[in-house]
């Protein structure tokens, strides 16, 4: 389906704002409040609440027996969140880094995401399972992956990636309420930390009351003719960055879509937009190959290859690990730089 | 640590005894039945995907005694999580034998609809369910303890993994979790000498699981020589401890893997092959009841008579299902 | 470059034939023998000879110093490897399916694979993790996936894919001789067992002497006209059957790329050849969403998108958990049904 | 297993216990000087992606007694796997210093050419390594062992980790691989209270990882109270025996976390903070050895000019080095 332009309406709206940390909070903490089988999770997300402010108050407000701190076990709690949301809870968990994966993988994907399926339809998983992803202030190979198309290849899970505090949110509150396990991957970059802020808009009007944003559904992040840029998470960010300002100097109008999850990813949008402009760029920040890049561009192409008047550009990592020094690493990750000569290229401005 | 010989096993009811003895003829007629539906239509050449049950095939014979033993201290409001080797733990406690027939068969009216398979038995009515993959089974279990004691019922899982899993590191993991907060969750690791070829002392580093209890605090004991009521004994221990709000415990049974590791191994692998007849459990048990005047001919004819009907009724009812639609093989990814 | 003829010449000659596993051992047996620091490790690779019969008869040769069984500890053997590969060993480590890389994937991926990089080059981790991978045989969810995009989405190893004894054998003695990990997946149908054959072609002319099959190059399996058939493992034979059905029959000339590898992915042999044929079919046994076949469909289309006369057609695995009965498992597997069906549409024949 | 008191260490060689406090000195000399520059240009507003030194920053003040203790008993030629907070190790293992420095500040000239940064630091010379992910340092130690005894050396590997990674199944898996083989490893475990704000009660089901040795097999220590000759002592033991070719042994060391988990941390949770200065390991050491007349001022201040003079060409080399070209960013992916 097309994607929806509401939220960009709202977040212009005045209103009350808040940090795409504490909008997840408070998803959290509302429906924490609204059902009681809701706790949490991870390691250290009781006192210290969430090394990237994940879950900050959350155990002042609801106390140690929902608000848990583990071991450093992840295959044992994530198991035991699966088998927690078996039996009728609704247990979010939270891995640190995403570039922890490996130590825990089996649960996720042979377990969390499979169960359904194995048994038929018979028994359901309703869980959460939160995690950082992301570079951009040098912690190096083990600490600055995205990973989410590893993720969003194996069937069974949703796969979602906030990149505004409303959405943060929307997006959930909608993953608690799934009966189906839900990977929720929050960018550091867009949590609106004070100490790694990558844009003023991760801090940003978000409603008090409850809402969900449905999964599945892309967001048309900027409307624009010329090319449409089809990206995710803090690259939304860059992309909007860079298309504002380029739409302003009146080089090229960009549209930009914030896919929002990968899983349902919303086919849809991403052919309406290309049918209208004809030219395609992938802002992704997961490395290139055998990813979502690729599955973007395919997504057109299968439809009808002519629908592009250029051959597509994607600007993602180019498959080498995530580097330490502040030079390598700006060189390999998808910022405003690449972005722009992508854009310019695709559209021959 | 403790280790618990046949000889020291309480005096037990009558009824528990035969009701053991009963368990464990039921668990080994499927199985028997199973071994040869599975073997029937894959001849002269055997091809692991022919047949009415292709695939891979993990039989349990053998190993009767842990699931009798420790299946009678539950309900099916408590949960089991098994391995690869599942079918005497669903059985015992308490699984629909024609749907977990049908799920092996492939059928439409099994537990997972056919998707899931012998490996993959999810029952909501049993909370049962097992994995293929090592040891990860353990986790799992322990969500499902946290999900009892939340609710406020005394409900407890029993996490059950092989003795070659116990090397994996979410055995590691899972018990020092489930420890740190007393979940009421009883480990059983069956210890049949084997996994696939690898024997015991060429996978564990110390001679008995039950010594790793130490490694959380917990209490460990190694029940020796396949010994149903002695196992009994134990899992009621650690039953009633798990009930009580007293965490974990262990339980390792020196078991025996009477078949191959699957269907078509070999065993050329296999030094221990020659002891292996004599070992069987069952008519060893058998024996124990009658010479205790608690078995004689009649009783034993009645219980296999008892045993085959339910399990023909129950492959038969597997047989004639339907298979699923191929149409519908994407359904079910999602709720 | 253009994908190379000569295999497909070379397995036509008369000769002495193996199956792709004694292939396979003949290459590990042959480097063995040249190299002491070779060894084998996994489960049941000694007496057992492997689950898949990957390492039969190498104990009786070698000994269980050099063939070793370990115990189900995949993150403790694997690194060991790792380890002894960092202090110039050659270790090749046996997972034993690839299902279980959830277990023990940090070591792969984060250790195994980013060594090399995170040392700026000073340390190399010469090492072969071979993994069986595939369906097709009613194993179900947890023993039946491919999962290569998986692991060719993570930079820092390459990653080989044989479909015949021959690649099998040239393809292992690249993989030992290599300074950098290499993942050598071998799919359980193309290993000519007497109970899972699945192509005549896995019993095979194969060389006495060592021989490598350059990592990297892809294999003209079929030379066609009408469309090309890009793909690998098992499910080259499945694809050449076909073509060569249809092309006996007239309907269509199908040439056929065994792609051999993932990384380097030889996207100069797509792009030839798609360039001649103008269409497009991908068959592979992985999941379909965000892997290989988005990635060659893209490899296309970044170059010229108008190469394509027609939507490429991917044949994969929709983005389903592989069910265990045998109806539904072949309706999800990109069988000889799924391909015609894809070769007709796509040419219109 | 073993509870070695500080009063308990047997006495040592002059020359020893100096080298053990010289070593102490310079490895706080180097992380008080990365403190320094780490924070020097992140004022006045925070920003943990900014300044000479960016990233991720675990500092290993408080921990001197473990590295001394344990690298004083191994040649360059020995092997170390460590962790996240990894200088204390490499420093006292004899890496050179410039090239530390010079990765941690990323530069061309540092050991991974700046690709690793201060978690990723790969030296052949000195056969150290260091993970971020916990406890996945431990498996590569054994294939480190393994190769040295193929070689047929008498060198060995020591594994790192700390309290909170030996719940991580890699530890448990990384053990009983190493006892069952009987590889020449030394698994250490740094217990510094803390994995992050979680204190080891809340991570661990029992009081001494030491206690988990009998889970393999293997012998087990715990030394309390940073006690640096005693680490020394149990040190000792291990490395012999596994050069010996008797197998791994593990140790667990009572140390201290002297500042936050990563600079940054602003330590909220911690409750133990007003204990921590009387606890420092360095100025306790110090006064041992003045009070046993091997060190008076004379001697204190040239071992720490010269930790200074050494840590400051250190850093000067590392800031007068050049940054790598961006331009080869994506090389060193493939040998
Ligand atoms: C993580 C993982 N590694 C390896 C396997 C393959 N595998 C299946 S069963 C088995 C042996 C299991 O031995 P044990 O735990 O003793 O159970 P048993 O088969 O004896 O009942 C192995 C290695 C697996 N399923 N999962
Ligand atoms: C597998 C994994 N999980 C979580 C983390 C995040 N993490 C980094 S350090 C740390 C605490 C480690 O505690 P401990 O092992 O006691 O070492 P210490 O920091 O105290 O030296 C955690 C949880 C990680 N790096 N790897
Ligand atoms: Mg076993
Ligand atoms: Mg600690």
């Amino acid at each position: 389906m097309t994607a929806t332009t509401s939220d960009t309406l709202t977040v212009q709206a005045p209103g009350r704002r808040l940090t795409t940390a504490k909008a997840m909070v408070e998803g959290i903490s509302q429906e924490m409040e609204a059902d009681p089988t809701v706790f949490y999770l991870g390691e250290d997300v009781g006192a210290y609440g969430g090394i990237f402010s994940s879950t900050t108050g959350l155990l002042e407000r609801f106390g140690p027996k929902r608000v848990i701190d583990t071991p450093i076990s992840e295959t044992a709690f994530i198991g035991l969140a699966i088998g927690a949301a078996v039996e009728g809870m609704r247990p979010i968990a939270e891995l640190m880094f995403v570039d922890f994966f490996g130590v825990c993988f089996d649960q996720i994907y042979n377990h969390m995401a499979k169960i359904h399926f194995e048994s038929g339809g018979n028994v359901k998983v309703p869980m959460v399972l939160t995690t950082a992803v992301g570079g951009g202030y040098s912690d190096a190979a083990q600490h600055s992956q995205c990973l989410w198309a590893t993720f969003a290849h194996m069937p069974g899970m949703k796969v979602v990636v906030p990149s505004t505090p409303y959405d943060a949110k929307g997006l959930m509150i909608s993953a608690i309420r799934d009966d189906n396990p839900v990977v929720y991957m929050f960018h550091k970059g867009v949590m609106g930390l004070p100490w790694m802020t990558k844009s003023q808009r991760t801090n940003d009007v978000v409603p008090e009351d409850p809402y969900e944003v449905p999964i599945g559904k892309a967001r048309l992040a900027r409307a624009g003719k010329d090319v449409t840029v089809v990206t995710l998470s803090l690259s939304v960010h860059d992309a909007l960055d860079v298309a504002d300002r380029l739409g302003a100097e009146g080089v090229l109008d960009a549209e930009v879509i914030d896919l929002r999850s990968l899983v349902p990813l919303d086919r849809e949008a991403i052919l309406t937009s290309v049918a209208r402009t004809g030219r395609l760029v992938i802002v992704d920040e997961d490395y290139q190959s055998f990813g979502l890049s690729g599955e973007v561009v395919a997504t057109v192409t299968d439809h009808d290859p002519s629908m592009l008047r250029a051959p597509a550009i994607r600007v993602a990592v180019p498959d080498v690990p995530i580097p330490y020094a502040h030079g390598l690493e700006e060189a390999v990750l998808p910022g405003p730089a690449r972005i722009e000569a992508a854009l310019r290229k695709v559209t021959g401005a | 640590m403790t280790v618990t010989a046949p000889g020291t096993a309480s005096r037990l009811d009558a009824a528990v005894r035969r009701d053991l003895y009963s368990q464990m003829v039921l668990i080994r007629t499927f199985e028997e039945a199973l071994l040869r539906d599975y073997h029937a239509d894959k001849k002269p050449v055997w091809d692991i995907a022919a047949g009415l049950i292709p695939g891979e095939m993990h039989l349990s014979a053998g190993q009767e005694p842990v699931a009798a033993g420790v299946c009678a201290h539950l309900s099916t409001a408590d949960a089991i999580t098994a391995t690869h080797r599942p079918h005497h733990l669903a059985i015992a406690h308490g699984m629909d034998l024609g749907a977990l027939a049908a799920e092996i068969f492939g059928r439409e009216t099994g537990l997972g609809r056919g998707r899931g398979g012998h490996m993959h038995l999810f029952d909501p009515a049993t909370h049962f369910s097992c994995s293929g993959i090592i040891a990860e089974g353990y986790p799992p279990a322990l969500g499902q303890a946290f999900a009892f004691t939340r609710q406020g019922s005394d409900r407890i899982a029993v996490a059950v993994t092989g003795e070659g899993a116990a090397n994996q590191g979410a055995f590691h993991e899972a018990i020092n979790l489930a420890a740190l907060w007393k979940l009421p969750v009883v480990f059983v690791v069956e210890d049949n000498d084997w996994g696939i070829s690898v024997p015991r002392s060429a996978s564990t580093s110390v001679p008995s699981n039950a010594t790793r209890a130490a490694a959380y605090g917990i209490p460990g004991e190694r029940i020796e020589d396949n010994a149903v009521e002695a196992v009994y004994a134990a899992a009621g221990r650690a039953v009633a401890r798990a009930r009580a709000g007293e965490g974990p415990s262990l339980i390792e049974v020196h078991t025996l893997r009477l078949w191959g590791h699957f269907e078509g191994d070999a065993q050329g692998y296999r030094t221990d092959l020659d002891g292996v007849p004599d070992r069987d459990p069952l008519p060893t048990y058998e024996l124990t009841l009658r010479e205790a005047g608690l078995l004689d001919d009649e009783r034993v004819a009645a219980i296999r008579a008892e045993a085959a009907a339910k399990v023909e009724a129950a492959i038969d009812f597997a047989k004639s299902s339907p298979v699923p639609d191929p149409a519908s093989a994407t359904s079910y990814v999602f709720a």
